[in-house]
């Protein structure tokens, strides 16, 4: 049973509810954690007020990777955006070529060939597995495991090894374009898949047997971190974390995308809601999305056809005055591109929705609160953050 | 051109010199004839005239030096080898006569019926003749005039059947 | 918590037994894969420096540069993409748009300089190891950025066009119109080949826009006879277009045609605007051919008191009396013509120089005089029995038919000549025949071989589906008369070859393969001439030419200092270079007679 | 979704539908109207997660378009509401006690577009720019090339021709026009 300490003392209040933090009391400590720090993710820092080793106040600072994404859109055409936007999500990038391909082609009336669809699938299912198994190296780093981030890069460069023979690139792949896909299937990718696929599953099990059966994991990660019920809808928590939390939710399932509905699978819960079950489900998600890929390959057409659909001359490529929204469920949750156009050649307006957006800013600044400040980077890693898509 | 006397004239030769001598006096005439020609045609064909009066100046001046020269039957057994392709011409064969204001197409006609002319008759001469230092002589004969109204003809064909819009 | 959990973590010490998964010498052992968007390649011998590689570049990591060593030809500007390697991202767009295919991507990834500049390069021209690189990044097949099909122009049946002079081309609608302009990537190469280097690239972008009044602005800029040019220009524009390397060309003669027509007649003159005001200099042109028109036009807009003598009795010249109406109607012609007399120019049809007024007339009425009388004459084979009455001139038959005259169609005639001439005299003379005899009978004898003609490839195909019997390498060698004196038909040899090896005209028949073609009448449409009796044997005497052409400079003066010269009469057959000749006469005449005015414009 | 519009017509003024998708409707909302629409839609409707809140920019019309997109989980599907409001002084009303995380998103809009969310929690404070001094980067009149050409400085050594006018210089230089 995890510790539970009287919390109604710490920190104090002021009449109108809000924290009463007198930095001169002595009582409470500044300490910064970050943009320089081994347990923070990625280019962000996290400003904390301690009272002991106790956290009674955080505040997530971003704007270290601010690169103006969604401004620069605005100024380049409909296929000159499609190399920029896998910039701002570096472990996955896939997710931001598919949402925004997804949008133009919805918005532009343009029919993507279905070959297109599956593949699609793949790469994103593909983007999915590599972003876990880099979350886990993180997390297991955050708890002092660094042999866990060793075995997962290894089988993680496997999978690189897959997207450089199918998309050209290794981590920028710029492979899913408005209109389709690049190409279709190397030959004898699916075997080469297959291996790597047998590769990582054995790196799982063991990652299984070091990382979760392990008691020192289970210590520091069981009932810490718990994101209540009534919080998942006021700080708009999705993916992994909501689903830990017992809530089904999964775009894959309930607004099928792509090929989704032509698969089986069922999303993966859990019921505890802490560090530790968030791990477990993205842990047994990567195992489904190593399912999935063996269904899309299995299912998807075999000959090689058309991938991309005839697009107008992209030069000047103008499409009529509309908006929408287009969703995918990436590894952190729901990522979204909201597009607006003008009739003119340039997007009128692009709006990047990362799941870390709610999830490091928000969410955490309210969970951090009363944590340890030992806890606090297994917290945060446990939310799975990606700094670039919360300031773009 | 009289062509029967020229012929008989020629046959009649046996000294290689006499033979360039008589060649020598039909570009002469020729020459004679086109700069004649050159001062009656309009000024905007006059090029024509002049060129074909240059080109049998170049004749007469290659004659004129072929029978100066001592070493002649070498030289003459070493020209024979250029080869000149004879194709048929058809249009052109008929010569027109020329009047006081001739056209481009009438001075290029005629032209080419003299060159063919003169082809024909040294050819006829080199199959008459046996094999030696005189037969090569009109075999170089006949290919010079070949080549001539070859260009002559690439030149009738590009301004007369210039195609159209 | 249970003992596994505390045993469990102890699984881990088998790594101790595994070989290492790193790879031992990554700099040699790991090439990139197949399709790996590596360093850039560039084939010289592809690429035609279109730029579109530079357009597409999110990055602007892409310059055109001259290179050393690679020259500009009409199909290539010789420019040569530069690539910024510290502002590329590899994402291939460029290698996706490229129009040729000359940019591709190796698989080599890795290059070490310790001079940043060196990261800025030429593929292509400056060597780089990977140049011979067999693997990298292409664009796959049956992949496209920028359309490859040209838009089915809409056009009348064979059966039903063969009925009548109608126009054929019924051109594109607005929706057809914007997805060919849509083709276009905007490179301009086409520009330079244009002789009267119209702004292609501007009026097509107008099309896409749907601003047409745009669109006529800008040709009217350059061109006063672009409802004329938009039907039957030669077209040269198209054969150097970036679009042809891997797809067809755009239509940019239809469209121009387009936007001439999106236009209400009577909005065009407000659009292209009223000329200055007068300079009391005089101009007079003879020959009211797309040479002097576009002269007349120019000069008119700078003010200058134009008068234009035709000896026919409508304008057009060549684009009227030449070519038949179902490519193009007289009345869109009389439009044009009107457009231009609008400018202020005075015209006086029926009135030939030389006989009704003397060259040495107009020199001393006017500031300048400009010859643009066009080649109207046709020339003749002079083969045997051509002499007949019944042998015709082609450009002859064309004039009468443009005058309405009545032509009794023979039941069956033989055309001699491949060029469009040749197609719009049988495709003319099948009209006729149907007409009047409800069959055709054409046949049409060339010189050259199919492949070779001088006719557009459209204009043999349309005569084909029209029922004209082409035959291909055949020499006319006489026009056959009967006993009584009437023309049979006509003898041919066959043609065994029709050039040398420099490409010059040295034909060679086969004797032995003679065929009579039965006809009643027989055209010779072979090519045309000059009639420069109108100069005068005095000013003929005076003037300086050049290999029968009347010898001007660069600007279209010859010799006589108030005389210039333009069109087909001195640079051949070919409506948008006689438009270019009379904007560069209109120019020369302006700087010479108007100097002031010229220099404040300059 | 229809039905939900009709629904809700009967009890507020709507502006125009935009049914972009089956599951994605956009309807323009009054600014008076929007928290309590938003508060029936999320307590009663079921459109319980804010999946983002953002703005666009009509500069020619001098408004400024905020797009609240909420998502009823179990039905899957979205509605967008869209307020217009002016582009002068731009303020709106926050909705940070309906979800508190908006108040992310309204900062984020304080600062890159200069909307003011009276209210909003630590909304003055610097989101991603500090110490930033031009107009907020997100509005149309800000121009990145420009602010990027005068802040950094241009790789010396690079020049590109057009080939357009390349080949005229070539060719046909003496044309002027």
């Amino acid at each position: 049973m995890a510790y539970t300490p009287d919390r109604s003392q710490y920190p104090q209040k002021k009449a109108d509810g809000s924290l009463d933090i007198d930095l001169t009391s002595g009582k409470y400590l500044k300490l910064w954690q970050g943009p320089q720090h081994p347990g923070i993710t990625g280019n962000m820092s996290i400003e904390l007020t301690v009272c002991g080793d106790e956290v009674a106040e955080g505040r997530t600072h971003v704007g270290y990777l601010h690169r103006g994404f969604e401004k620069l859109m605005e100024r380049r055409t409909f296929i000159q955006n499609f190399p920029i936007v896998c910039r701002i999500c570096v472990p996955e990038p896939d997710f931001n070529e598919y949402c925004y391909a997804a949008a133009v082609e919805e918005l532009a009336g343009i029919e993507v060939p279905e070959r297109a669809d599956w593949i699609r699938a793949l790469i994103l299912e593909m983007g999915r597995i590599n972003s876990y198994l880099m979350y886990l190296g993180g997390q297991a780093g955050a708890l002092g495991q660094a042999v866990i981030g060793q075995w997962s890069t290894y089988v993680r460069d496997l999978m690189l090894d897959r997207f450089e023979e199918l998309t050209g690139a290794r981590i920028y792949h710029m492979f899913i374009m408005p209109g389709g896909v690049r190409d279709n299937l190397p030959t004898g990718f699916r075997t080469r898949m297959e291996h790597t696929l047998g590769e990582i599953e054995n790196a799982l099990r063991d990652i299984h047997n070091v990382m979760f059966r392990n008691a020192v994991f289970e210590k520091r990660t069981r009932g810490i971190g718990v994101i209540e019920k009534e919080w998942l809808d006021s700080y708009g928590v999705t993916g992994p974390c909501i689903r830990a939390a017992g809530v089904p939710r999964d775009v894959r399932k309930d607004q099928p995308y792509l090929v989704y509905d032509q698969l089986d699978f069922d999303p993966v819960i859990g019921k505890d809601s802490d560090i530790y079950t968030r791990a477990d489900v993205r842990r047994r998600d990567l195992l489904l999305s190593v399912d999935l890929i063996r269904q899309i390959l299995s299912r998807m057409p075999q000959d090689d056809g058309p991938t991309m659909a005839t697009t107008p001359n992209v030069l000047h490529w103008k499409i009529e005055p509309g908006e929408t929204y287009v969703r995918g469920e990436c590894s952190r949750g729901e990522y979204g591109y909201y597009l607006v156009t003008d009739g003119s050649g340039y997007p009128r307006r692009v709006n990047v929705r990362g799941p870390s957006y709610t999830h490091a800013m928000a969410l955490f600044e309210r969970m951090v609160v009363n944590c340890n400040i030992a806890d606090v980077a297994a917290l945060l890693v446990s939310l799975h953050t990606y700094p670039p898509e919360i300031e773009r | 051109m009289p062509e029967g006397k020229g012929y008989k004239k020629l046959k009649a030769q046996t000294s290689l010199a006499d033979i360039l001598s008589v060649a020598t006096e039909f570009e002469r005439t020729a020459r004679d004839f086109y700069s004649d020609l050159a001062g009656k045609v309009s000024k905007n064909i006059r090029y024509l005239v002049e060129e074909l009066a240059e080109e049998e100046q170049r004749h007469f001046d290659l004659f004129s030096e072929l029978s100066r020269r001592k070493d002649i039957e070498d030289q003459v057994s070493q020209l024979v080898d250029t080869p000149a392709s004879n194709g048929k011409f058809s249009d052109c064969i008929h010569l027109p006569e020329l009047g006081d204001k001739p056209d481009d197409q009438e001075v290029l006609q005629f032209a080419l019926g003299r060159e063919h002319a003169a082809m024909e008759q040294y050819h006829s001469l080199a199959e008459s003749t046996p094999a030696g230092p005189i037969q090569d002589l009109f075999r170089f004969l006949a290919d010079e005039e070949t080549q001539h109204k070859n260009e002559l003809e690439k030149l009738y064909y590009e301004i007369v059947h210039s195609g159209g819009v | 918590m249970s003992i596994r959990n505390i045993l469990s973590p102890f699984t881990a010490w088998k790594y101790l037994f595994r070989d290492p998964v790193t790879i031992p010498d990554p700099l040699n052992d790991r090439p990139g894969s197949p399709r790996y968007r590596g360093f850039h390649k560039n084939d010289m011998k592809k690429c035609i420096g279109c730029g579109t590689c530079e357009a597409i570049c999110q990055n602007g990591a892409i310059d055109m540069v001259a290179v050393e060593g690679i020259d500009a030809s009409k199909e290539d500007s010789g420019l040569r993409p530069n690539i910024d390697y510290g502002r590329c991202c590899w994402c291939a767009l460029c290698v996706d748009v490229c129009m040729t295919g000359s940019l591709t991507m190796s698989n080599e990834y890795k290059w070490v300089e310790s001079n940043p500049d060196a990261f800025r390069f030429t593929p292509g021209v400056d060597k780089k190891h990977w140049d011979n690189a067999a693997l990298g990044y292409h664009r796959p097949d049956g992949y496209q950025l920028t359309g490859r099909v040209r838009e089915q122009m809409p056009e009348l049946e064979p059966a039903k066009r063969i009925e009548s002079f109608d126009e054929i081309v019924q051109g594109y609608d607005v929706e057809q119109a914007k997805l060919e302009a849509d083709r276009c990537v905007a490179c301009g190469l086409c520009i330079a080949t244009c002789p009267a280097h119209m702004a292609v690239p501007d009026y097509i972008a107008a099309v896409r826009d749907g601003d047409y009044e745009r669109g006529l602005k800008i040709l009217y800029d350059t061109n006063p006879f672009s409802q004329i040019c938009g039907r039957v220009c030669t077209h040269r524009c198209e054969t150097v277009c970036a679009a042809r390397h891997e797809g067809d060309p755009i239509a940019i003669r239809w469209l121009k045609r387009h936007i001439t027509e999106q236009v209400p007649r009577d909005r065009y003159r407000a659009i292209i605007g009223d000329p200055a005001p007068p300079t009391g200099k005089s101009v007079a042109i003879i020959g009211a051919g797309p040479a002097g028109m576009t002269a007349a036009y120019d000069l008119a807009r700078k003010g200058h008191a134009v008068t234009v003598y035709e000896a026919l009795p409508h304008a057009g010249g060549m684009t009227r009396y030449g070519i038949p109406e179902y490519r193009l109607p007289y009345e869109t012609i009389q439009h044009e013509m009107d457009l231009i007399l609008s400018m202020g120019v005075t015209i006086h049809y029926d009135t030939r120089i030389g006989s009704d007024i003397t060259m040495q007339q107009l020199e001393q009425d006017f500031d300048a005089v400009i010859l643009a009388i066009g080649l109207q004459m046709g020339r003749s084979t002079r083969i045997p029995g051509s002499e007949h009455a019944g042998v015709k001139k082609a450009v002859d038959l064309l004039r009468r038919i443009t005058e309405g005259e009545h032509i009794d169609a023979p039941k069956s005639m033989v055309v001699i000549g491949g060029g469009n001439v040749a197609m719009d005299i049988a495709r003319s003379m099948a009209r006729l025949q149907k007409q009047q005899h409800g069959s055709i009978d054409v046949t049409l004898t060339a010189l050259e071989d199919l492949n070779h003609f001088l006719a557009d490839p459209d204009e043999i195909k349309e005569s084909l589906e029209e029922g004209v019997n082409i035959l291909d390498s055949r020499g006319p060698q006489q026009c056959q008369v009967d006993a009584e004196g009437n023309l049979t038909g006509l003898k041919t040899w066959k043609v065994l070859s029709i050039f040398d090896q420099q490409g010059r005209f040295a034909p060679s028949f086969d004797e032995t393969d003679e065929q009579i073609h039965p006809a009643e009448m027989v055209v010779e449409a072979i090519g045309q001439m000059s009639d420069v009796n109108l100069l005068g044997e005095e000013l003929t005497e005076r003037l300086e030419w050049n290999r029968g052409r009347i010898q001007i400079d660069t600007n279209g003066r010859t010799s006589e200092s108030w005389l210039w010269a333009a069109g087909d009469c001195v640079t051949g057959p070919d409506v948008v270079s006689a438009v270019a000749a009379g904007h560069q006469v209109a120019k020369s005449i302006d700087a010479v007679i108007n100097p002031v005015e010229a220099l404040t414009h300059a | 979704m229809i039905e939900l519009y009709e629904q809700l017509k009967q009890r507020y003024a709507l502006g125009e539908i935009s049914v972009q998708r089956f599951d994605l409707v956009f309807i323009t909302v009054p600014r008076e109207n929007l928290a309590s629409l938003l508060l029936y839609l999320r307590d009663t409707e079921g459109f319980t997660h804010l999946v983002l809140l953002t703005a666009v920019d009509w500069i020619e019309d001098n408004k400024f378009q905020l797009t609240y997109l909420i998502n009823n989980r179990e039905s899957a599907t979205d509605l967008g509401l869209r307020v217009i409001i002016d582009r002068d002084e731009a303020s709106m009303e926050s909705i940070h006690d309906l979800w508190p995380t908006a108040a992310t998103y309204q900062r984020e809009l304080k600062e890159m577009f200069g909307i003011d969310f009276p209210g909003s929690p630590r909304i003055d404070e610097d989101f991603i720019l500090e110490g930033w001094t031009e107009i907020p980067p997100y509005r149309r009149d800000f121009d990145t090339l420009e602010y990027s050409r005068d802040t950094y400085l241009e790789r010396p050594g690079r020049s590109t021709s057009d080939p357009a006018q390349h080949m005229k210089q070539l060719f046909y230089p003496e044309d002027k026009d």
